[in-house]
């Protein structure tokens, strides 16, 4: 009966909900963004900052909503710092195909790390926009960091 | 306790027999956000479709004329539906949004042969209340934005009722408009309608009520309630989607600038100039929402067979009952008031540590709908700290068994999130 | 000449098999008004219906899920039967009418943050036609009373089409919009899209196209079309009622303010402010026409079916028939131009001496439904000096022997009014 | 086939759509007044005289419109010109309950004359308009002749 609910509520989902890596407001940034889901009111505040050979030197965020939405800021920031700008691209890109699949494609784990568990959600479309939005927030927070300094991203 | 079958009511509905993905039966609980049709509505909008559908009031054949009396024929169902002293005052809209906008864009609109007490002017103000629908809450501001009149409203208290303490400084003889839900759909809080509307009248503002909720759980008297104008949603009372109902006294209708222009409301056309017809004409601009129209009249119809006294017990049964299930559970607050007469149709709650879209996802696995989020009451959440509820809403469909698989479910969700804690 | 088969078609309309008071077959002229629904469009709004009917967007359960990606999926569908470049371009309204409305209203409601080309204000200009229905006129005379810009028009000549010998001094710097009907709905001319949209694009206007009663008829591509605006109606295209489109380019309608607000169009609401969604759900609020779209989407497959050049074969076949049938008669006046690749669809005539509502009485009473009057488009009527006329139009499922029926009975009629000459 | 037709279009409507009493604006009139069908264009232009004691001194009028509405404006003026305001209202309200009645009241020729030919429209409701307008402007008159002397109708 709820067979499809631990597709969706793994263990290691709820210990990125429980234990959130990279929470809280950091010092410096480039570029901070706010983002909601008006639907449900979820709402993450994003600050990136990027090193000047152009790589992702740290996420830093604060995530309002469901165990879903928070672990996938937490992974995301996970994943990606550290990263180069191509790198994150590449995961990013990868990511978001997988969770628009509703299913179809499984996402690599060589990729997407721990984010795979995340992929769950492609299933059920109500709960794509929750796991989507930090990895939103992190695409216009990289868009706004590119216009403040005017190098084209 | 309820005076209908429910048995034979849910026969009615064909969506009820099919189950969900995992074999489970269908639990609706989500008829606040939209309702099920019965067959007999589905029925009338295909009768009609497959015998006398053509446009209204332009055609001279005999099919145009069938299809008018059709059309007319339901815009006066639903005038005695909702008492109303003249059927003209039954204005059809998309849904109760576009009934609400077109008051607010009206009174806007006005030029110096409008009536003083139906323009909204710089200095005027505007007030709603702390627990409106986006739908009752935007359109103001919007007019306020447009007009440079100043918006205020009711605060609610920590009881989940209007906080009416400063009434008297809020409404004033600047006040214009009162617009407010008659029941919340967050809360089920039923406001004091007849003590509020006087206070409006006393200084001279009009009255605009939100009844999307409250029509399709009570009695409803637009002479009792006394009130300018009653807005409403056809698919919130098991009629179709696409159709909504303003409730406006005639003379005020008679007085208001159009709304949206086109064809079937005019008098005279010409290159450069405009006429208009006289209510309910004047604000159905192009071919009307025709078999939704009457679709919703055999709504009004079956609600009215059941008997709106009878279906008001079964909702306050199923209310009650939801209450006295939910509140024992650990960490569940119930967002909404205690169990009483004024008070029905939804219940929400939060879940300590728990947010709702993640309880809502453990219901759905077990055929339970509810709705999750904030909705669209968004400044209602935000005046009580949460960003969003889990809401059952019941319908004449819904069983007491029903009611307690909610409960069972929520506790099983408890559970299930426990064993992370 | 048909590529479709007509008896068959209409075996998909269970309409056509009733029959009138006097026991005459229904002979339905009079789809330009609104078209009958073949039995896909009926069972694809019923089928969702009974099956998954729920609140799109909002629901965290299964049903809503499922309807969520019916509506969706006929938003998609409307978008690819239309050539839109993206989904997100269509926003579903309740008729075309609203649709010219929100564009005109939206015009006028932008501030400092709406970039120039999407505001009209005082000194501005509007361009539309003397051919316009009501829809597409009275929304852009009501724009420039609200904003003070002036409305002018492209004049008629005696041969039923646009007389662009002074385009040069009409269509100028002033111009911000150059609102027209792709097809007329009484002369049935088909203007000359292509060069008008050029002629405005070089002046910088925008071009808002009324495609209701060419969507029906021949196939639609936005980006051939080149305008910045079109609106149709579900109710003209073999859809249901309560549903209409308005196609925009994206970039437009993401810097357009919003026209009816409420749920679902927000993005932020607090009590005193509100930041608004992306389109298309900035431009539909509240509850949308949920089974009404996916009973739209239907049709367009029905059409897609058929193919829309076939259809236009037919269409133009059945109108060339007509008009060859009709001139012929003494004393009948087509109003409309002769023969030919740009005229289809609607065939509208005077009779010398006789008032159209007494020709359609004798056509009436022979089962011939046709519409008489000045069809919303009253100062075209004026301009050719009568005060209406009778139209005949076809759909998919007129035959033939149905057009000789119309020409046989307007040649009775002459003998019947004769008798008292 | 065409029996409704009969109903409708008798030969004594034809005389007067072909030969309409009382037609032509005349001077001088206590009140004009100008109404339309907005579904069709019909138009009437009315004035109305008024005797000193309160009879129908004159209606005049010009109409534009369709068979029966010229017919019921021609009828109207020859029925009403000459009787008091009692029996003109008499007339019109049972003119009007008749014409209301789908065909269930066939009217009483000895109150409304020639008039009662137009009841035929009764069972037409796209026509009843057509027919009712002459009337309605009549009402209209009366209503503005009052409001201009001051006296109450
Ligand atoms: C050319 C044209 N434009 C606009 C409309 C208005 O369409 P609707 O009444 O469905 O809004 C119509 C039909 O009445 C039409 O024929
Ligand atoms: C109280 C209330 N007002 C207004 C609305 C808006 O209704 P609709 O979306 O049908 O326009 C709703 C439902 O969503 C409601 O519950």
């Amino acid at each position: 009966m709820s067979s499809g609910l631990d597709v969706l509520y793994t263990d290691i989902i709820f210990e990125h909900d429980k234990r959130p890596q990279n929470a809280g407001l950091r010092e410096p940034f480039h570029a901070e963004v706010h983002h909601v889901n008006p639907t449900c009111g979820d709402e993450i505040t994003l600050r990136l900052r990027r090193q000047p050979g152009g790589a992702v030197e740290d996420i830093s965020y604060e995530a309002l909503g469901c165990a879903m939405s928070r672990a996938s800021a937490s992974m995301m920031s996970e994943l990606l710092i550290g990263r180069s700008l191509a790198e994150a691209e590449e995961i990013t890109v990868a990511f978001e195909a997988a969770m628009s699949s509703r299913g179809r494609d499984a996402g690599d784990p060589e990729v997407l790390g721990d984010a795979v568990a995340l992929l769950g959600a492609a299933k059920f479309p109500g709960r794509v926009k929750c796991v989507l939005m930090a990895w939103k927030a992190y695409r216009a927070a990289l868009v706004e960091a590119d216009a403040l300094d005017g190098s084209a991203g | 306790m309820t005076s209908f079958d429910v048995q034979r009511v849910r026969a009615d509905f064909p969506i009820l027999q099919r189950t969900l993905a995992g074999g489970e039966p269908l639990v609706y609980l989500d008829a606040g956000a939209t309702s099920q049709r019965p067959q007999p509505v589905i029925d009338a909008e295909v009768a009609f479709l497959t015998r006398s559908n053509a446009a209204v009031k332009r055609g001279a054949h005999q099919l145009a004329e069938e299809a008018t009396d059709a059309y007319e024929g339901a815009r006066a169902r639903m005038g005695e539906f909702l008492g109303a002293p003249r059927p003209e005052e039954i204005v059809f809209t998309r849904n109760a949004t576009e009934a609400l906008n077109l008051v607010a864009r009206s009174l806007g609109d006005g030029d110096a042969s409008t009536p003083d007490h139906l323009r909204v002017r710089e200095g005027d103000e505007i007030l709603v209340t702390e627990m409106e629908h986006h739908a009752n809450l935007v359109p103001w501001q919007e007019l306020a934005r447009r007009t440079g009149a100043r918006l205020r409203w009711i605060p609610l208290t920590d009881d989940f009722t209007l906080d009416l303490t400063d009434l008297g400084s809020l409404l004033t003889e600047r006040t214009r408009v009162l617009a407010l839900a008659h029941q919340s759909n967050v809360l089920g809080t039923v406001n004091p309608i007849g003590t509020l509307v006087e206070a409006a009248r006393a200084v001279g503002a009009l009255t605009v009520l939100d009844a999307c909720q409250s029509a399709p759980h009570m009695p409803l008297d637009v002479r009792e309630l006394g009130a300018d104008f009653v807005a409403l949603s056809g698919h919130k009372m098991l009629g179709p989607t696409g159709i909504g109902v303003l409730w406006g006294r005639y003379e005020h209708l008679a007085a208001m600038p159009p709304f949206l222009t086109g064809g079937s409301m005019i008098e005279v056309v010409h290159m450069d100039r405009t006429t208009y017809a006289e209510p309910p004409a004047r604000f159905e601009a192009g071919t009307p929402m025709i078999s939704q129209a009457i679709g919703l009249a055999a709504a009004a119809d079956y609600l009215s067979a059941l008997g709106m006294e009878a279906v008001a017990e079964h909702g306050g049964a199923l209310t009650d009952r939801a209450l006295r299930g939910l509140r024992e559970l650990p960490g569940v607050r119930i967002i909404g008031p205690a169990p009483g007469p004024d008070r029905t149709g939804a219940v929400s709650f939060a879940v300590e540590g728990r947010h709702p879209h993640d309880i809502g996802q453990v219901l759905d696995s077990r055929g339970i709908a509810v709705r999750v989020g904030h909705h669209c009451a968004w400044p209602l959440h935000r005046r009580y700290g949460i960003p969003g509820t889990t809401r059952a809403t019941f319908s004449v469909h819904t069983t007491a068994e029903e009611v307690d698989a909610l409960v069972d479910s929520v506790s099983y969700a408890l559970d299930y999130f426990g064993r992370f804690a």
